[in-house]
């Protein structure tokens, strides 16, 4: 394997990683952008798509496609029963008590999937075919095609979503300011809602599509939630490409950091860039400055 | 006068109480098990063996007449904890011995603790370093990595395949692998061209073994527990790397072989022998007890049991017989435990002596490879 | 006292100020009036240091301050109060006067962790000045309350008095009158007056005509950006340009 | 203020006689990692409570300062009376290295850059084996000596912690009611506002970031010295969202508050452990309802505990007389 194959395959190997890691990632800046909370719970929601799947395939025996809806659906119910009944009951929370508030659901989530389903890893099949292909001397899984379609479908339908429809233009409003939305008569509190119930469904969905090759288990949400939120604060926080370049810059430096200089330190690399973009570019690498009104 | 006497009657009758009360009160044995945390694939089946061994002690009418309780805590793998739940034991508890902790560095920081105390350990964790130097009260069942280490090299020397790449995982237990690994090379005359670690819970490693791929080596040697090899053996297929793949003991189990699906053919690893105890030769002295265990945990939790919950079946009859030759006071059964010999294990054949704490020789492993979803011992 | 050169300011493509250029006499209250969007708390923004212009230069008194950060301003003598008051609510109205005397104590972390003797006979003597102040203002008694606690008017005095513990030459005011009931407008106008002849010079943005007529000795008009006009109340009264600006070309 | 004072002396007396209640238990164990957690509490208040500055990622340099502390007595046989000030020493040198970039930052990209920073520091605990021990660990480190005296066994570590801890306390107190107490406050209440006043934020901010890191240095020094082994599990991710957690459920910006955080974070488990397999389902459940319930932290709880007891007693008396 010449020296430029090997680069090849080590930017297939960032691209199909920060592609999970980006759509991981989205799920992150919907809530954020809508509602200025940051999710710590985001990562179970990705689990949860993956281990519903797997027990709805093996306990219930249901079709695939079927037991994809079942875990979308189930997901999307804790996404909405999670804000219902710990967001929503507050009257005026502060950031951080929020983001305890969010850690604190996504102990729980993951406890009580422990007890459910145990603590074992599972393997999803493939969905079409488990031959890796070929291009260039480097190799991706199809899986991984799934994953980059999937990812781009739903930034257009975000796209779409926010740009194009009452719902997703009130949502929008309710970021930029929430007082002035309510004034215009938006349902403020019914946004939160649905923006629980958006990225829910888009955790699960990822979690779905990444478990044939990740594989699932009760805590795989930590990890990926951390690198979905890295994912999301590179891109400035923003629900279309930015988060998407976001997660695709870390899944290059990982791969490149572990190829070129050291697999031990391949997280550290990613970091150590990670923090120097930030203390240059303050404001996220994809998002303009913002000045401070007085 | 009068009054010493009452005071001596009072004296001799609370002791003879005491003494009454203590034959007829269970023996306490303390157990610390990462049961949840990253380590649980190690304590959880460790937990369910211990206390499966516990009842049928207690089914069986006890020790010497009487039951065992087993006081179970969980460490979630972290050293702290573990010290912390050791000290509870030792003092809340009042245990006259303890098993585990899971993993070696659980293991190494609650040492000092029972050392002080003087309270018997059995550890359950691989590492080399808890009986290397000796210490009185620790002992273990796992087989050191150094005899798997050793197991495999033996055969990539008869194969000349000298030319080795490490992909090892980095927690403690790929660390020290990897230490064992390094160490050994040169004896064994095998040249490591390749030293690549990966986090345990890493989704992707193409770029390690594309980097692998990228050099001459004959020969792949992973050392990790679930899931890691398992995507390490798929992403292997995926580049198309031909060359043979070698696994550690810490994936010998079943769930490997469904985690890893079509990636899993034509994979070697050493194990102990209770994953193979039904193609072992009759003439194997560890056979009727691996085969029992395997069915009685099977029959228990669902799943069939595995090696790491036989380090703490190990520990658990290991202090059985400790307990069944002498007192139950802690600086008897430690006496008796070294003094241990032949015992038919499921991890091996133990021997301790006042110099060898761990007890097992290579033998405790065999060499088996995965064909057709299943484990054929490698000649 | 204070000059303003060339001022420009961009945002995007939208000019926000164009070459404004102004002089503020020493002991002198000038007022900055012109209608919303005219530029006036932008010009604040910029000459205390919160933006950075396009281009231009500040003075205060001869020296060029253009670009300081507000920290290394204050201790120059220029403070602001805010438009929509900037207190600190997690802290007494006391402790807020305090901390606009930060800039005149000197004891650092490690004297105030350990209480030595020369950072707690500081203490003293903060606290003594900082009931001046409040005394200054007419709100001593409310020294102990916490400032969340308190009406609007009495933020506004609060904001004052934490402005003057700075000990500034040069105060300037985001339309301190803005939310305030007649009789309030009247102590505050009275209390402005009182700081003049402190000898300090105040500047203020303000869209209470009558007020800015009634204390300014001088006035600048903005519109649109730009400079329209300036001098005393009377000629600005009188300004054909103002007027214009103010009514609409109608 | 004179409040804050006569509560630290008898909370100084309570901590001081605790211990004869609990000799030779293994509370007392769980009295003495209460310490360090308070210990930490406190440091990271600083920060998180008083400055508003958040920060994930402090477990690293309560790690740094066990692991300075543990590799120079283990390995090179520095006395640990000397080893904790270069303990203290270096990580306040990086912290306040790094406190000026990383202090620009704000809200959740302050967040993400110490958790980076967090997690960069934990790699390299796993990584450096022949420095660290890596994963397995690093044994072998001392106990603290005085003269003859080792701090040894569970009643003297108790005391050597506990006397941090009471003297971070007070120091903590004493910084509360200064000037710097008061800029800290006022960044957090209005930066912009602090700024005029001649507040130099970025500087305040930048030494509490470091004054808070060597705090957590000491803790870590003073943790190698009392376990005897360190290894980097103890230093993650998951333990600096606890800090985390410790400073808000006690009650930002509260002293008192972070012990009762610290207190509860400590005992919890013990406490769960009734309720076995279904602990971390619980622990999630009461983060959740205490922040939901109690926004000011327990701290705050306690306070309005008290204001609802007081009133009470007085309209008994109004209704006796009346």
């Amino acid at each position: 394997m010449d020296l430029l194959q090997q680069l090849t395959q080590y930017a297939f190997s960032g691209f199909s990683t920060g592609a999970i890691y980006a759509l991981i990632g989205l799920g992150f800046a919907i809530i954020y952008n809508s509602t200025g909370i940051i999710n710590f719970a985001q990562g179970e929601f990705v689990m949860l798509g993956g281990v519903l799947t797997y027990f709805s395939l093996t306990v219930l025996r249901l079709p695939y496609l079927v037991a994809m809806a079942v875990a979308v659906a189930v997901t999307t119910a804790a996404g909405a029963a999670f804000e219902r009944l710990t967001i929503r009951p507050l009257k005026s929370p502060s950031p951080l008590s929020l983001v305890i508030i969010t850690i604190g659901g996504s102990i729980f989530i993951r406890g009580v999937a422990m007890l459910l389903w145990g603590k074992d890893t599972h393997a999803l099949p493939p969905f079409s075919g488990n031959d890796p292909l070929t291009v260039g001397g480097a190799s991706i899984m199809p899986q991984h095609l799934w994953i980059f379609g999937i990812t781009l479908l739903i930034i257009a339908a975000n796209k779409f979503f926010f740009y194009y429809t009452i719902s997703g233009k009130a949502m929008r409003a309710c970021s930029h300011n929430r007082t002035a939305a309510s004034l215009v008569g938006i349902d403020v509190r019914k946004m939160v809602l649905l923006s629980f119930v958006i990225s829910s469904a888009v955790g699960s969905l990822a979690g779905i599509i990444i478990a044939p090759l990740t594989m699932t288990a009760y805590d795989v949400g930590v990890m990926l939630g951390l690198k979905g939120f890295c994912a999301a604060i590179i891109g400035g926080m923003s629900s279309g490409f930015g988060t998407v370049l976001g997660g695709l810059l870390l899944g290059l430096l990982e791969s490149f950091g572990a190829g070129l200089i050291s697999s031990g330190y391949k997280d550290a690399i990613a970091f150590i860039v990670l923090l120097l973009i930030l203390f240059i570019r303050p404001q996220g690498l994809f998002s303009k400055a913002q000045t401070e009104r007085v | 006068m009068k009054r010493s006497a009452a005071a001596f009657c009072l004296f001799v009758f609370t002791v003879a109480w005491a003494t009454l009360c203590q034959a007829s009160q269970p023996i306490r044995i303390g157990a610390l098990f990462s049961v949840t945390g990253p380590p649980s694939f190690l304590g959880e089946p460790e937990r369910n063996a211990a206390q499966m061994v516990a009842d049928q002690i207690n089914k069986g009418g006890g020790i010497k007449g009487r039951q065992v309780q087993l006081i179970v805590y969980d460490t979630q793998g972290d050293a702290t904890k573990a010290v912390q739940l050791a000290n509870k034991l030792i003092k809340d508890d009042k245990v006259v011995a303890i098993i585990g902790p899971s993993t070696t560095g659980e293991t190494m920081a609650v040492l000092p603790v029972v050392e002080k105390a003087g309270i018997p350990l059995i550890s359950c964790s691989a590492g080399r370093k808890i009986t290397e130097p000796v210490n009185h009260w620790v002992f273990k069942t796992a087989q050191n990595d150094n005899l798997a280490v050793t197991r495999i090299y033996d055969y990539l020397q008869k194969k000349k395949l000298t030319r080795v790449a490490l992909l090892t995982v980095s927690d403690g237990f790929g660390a020290s692998g990897r230490e064992q690994l390094k160490a050994q090379a040169a004896a064994h005359g095998i040249q490591l061209l390749v030293d690549e670690t990966y986090g345990p819970k890493d989704t992707d490693m193409t770029a390690q073994l594309t980097k692998i791929k990228g050099t001459k080596a004959d020969a792949v040697i992973c050392w990790g527990t679930n899931p890691g090899p398992a995507v390490i053996a798929r992403n292997a297929k995926q580049l198309g790397l031909k060359l043979p793949l070698f696994m550690s003991h810490g994936v010998s189990s079943k769930k490997f072989i469904d985690l890893a699906g079509d990636a899993a053919e034509g994979v070697t690893l050493p194990s102990g022998k209770v994953i193979v105890a039904d193609v072992l030769p009759a003439s194997d002295p560890q056979r009727k007890w691996l085969i029992s265990f395997v069915k009685e945990y099977q029959k228990l939790y669902k799943v069939e049991g595995d090696h790491f919950a036989g380090h703490a079946w190990d520990a658990m009859m290991l202090l059985k017989g400790a307990l069944e030759k002498g007192d139950d006071t802690p600086a008897a059964i430690a006496g008796n435990l070294e003094k241990t010999k032949e015992f038919h294990g499921i991890g091996g054949i133990f021997t301790y002596s006042p110099t060898d704490h761990a007890g097992l020789t290579k033998d405790a492993f065999v060499l088996v490879e995965i064909k057709n979803k299943d484990w054929v011992l490698v000649k | 006292m204070l000059r303003v050169e060339g001022i420009t300011q961009l945002f995007g493509g939208l000019t926000a100020l164009e070459e404004v250029t102004f002089t503020v006499g020493k002991g002198s209250i000038t007022g900055v009036i012109g209608p919303n969007g005219a530029g006036k708390t932008t010009l604040f923004n910029i000459v205390t240091g919160l933006y950075t212009p396009s281009s231009g230069r500040v003075f205060l008194d001869g020296k060029e301050i253009t670009c300081f950060p507000p920290e290394r301003l204050a201790p120059l003598g220029l403070v602001r109060t805010f438009q929509n008051i900037e207190m600190f609510h997690q802290m007494t109205v006391l402790e807020n006067v305090l901390v606009g005397l930060h800039t005149r104590s000197r004891s650092g972390m490690i004297s105030c962790a350990l209480k030595l003797p020369w950072h707690l006979a500081e203490e003293r003597r903060l606290h003594a000045e900082a009931m001046k102040w409040l005394e200054f203002c007419g709100i001593a008694d409310l020294a102990e309350l916490e400032a969340r606690a308190l009406p609007f008017g009495n933020c506004r005095l609060v904001e004052i008095a934490r402005a003057m513990a700075v000990n500034p030459k040069l105060l300037l005011m985001d339309e301190p009158a803005a939310g305030l009931n007649s009789r309030e407008t009247a102590d505050l106008e009275l209390l402005i007056r009182k700081i003049r002849d402190t000898g300090v010079t105040v500047v203020l943005v303000e869209h209470d005509m009558e007020l800015v007529m009634e204390i300014c000795d001088a006035i600048v008009v903005l519109n649109l950006g730009k400079k329209l006009a300036q001098g005393s109340p009377r000629e600005i009264q009188e300004n054909p340009d103002v007027i214009r600006a103010y009514l609409g070309e109608g | 203020m004179k409040r804050d004072y006569l509560l630290f002396l008898l909370f100084t007396l309570v901590v001081l006689v605790a211990p004869l209640a609990f000799e030779g238990g293994y509370l007392l164990n769980v009295l003495v990692f209460m310490g360090i957690n308070t210990m930490l509490a406190v440091a990271l208040n600083l920060l998180l409570g008083f400055a508003g500055q958040i920060s994930l990622g402090h477990a690293a340099f309560f790690g740094l300062g066990a692991y300075i502390s543990g590799v120079l007595t283990a390995n090179h046989g520095v006395n640990p009376w000397v080893a904790l000030p270069i303990a203290a020493l270096s990580v306040g040198v990086i912290a306040f290295l790094l406190g000026f970039p990383i202090l620009k930052l704000k809200g959740h990209y302050l967040a993400m850059a110490t958790l980076g920073f967090g997690i960069i520091v934990f790699i390299v605990f796993n990584e450096t084996v022949e420095i660290t021990g890596g994963p397995s660990g690093l044994t072998g480190i001392p106990t603290m000596k005085i003269g003859a005296m080792e701090f040894q066994g569970e009643m003297k570590s108790y005391y050597l912690i506990w006397g941090f801890t009471l003297l971070t306390m007070l120091l903590s107190i004493n910084l509360d009611h200064s000037r710097i107490g008061r800029a800290l406050r006022a960044i957090h209440d209005s930066e912009v506002a602090s700024r005029v006043m001649g507040v130099n934020a970025r500087f305040l901010k930048v030494q509490v970031f470091t004054l808070s890191a060597v705090i957590s240095a000491v803790a870590g020094s003073l943790y190698a010295h009392t376990m005897t082994f360190v290894s980097p599990s103890s230093f993650g991710f998951n333990f600096s969202v606890e800090l985390v957690t410790m400073v808000i459920i006690g009650g930002l910006g509260s002293i008192f508050g972070s012990f009762l955080g610290a207190a509860l974070l400590t005992f919890l488990p013990e406490l769960l452990r009734v309720v076995q397999d279904y602990d971390i389902v619980v622990y999630g459940l009461l983060l959740i309802v205490m922040t939901m319930y109690m926004p000011k932290g327990l701290a705050g709880g306690v306070a309005s505990l008290a204001r609802l007891l007081r009133p009470a007693k007085k309209r008994t008396v109004d209704h006796a007389q009346g």
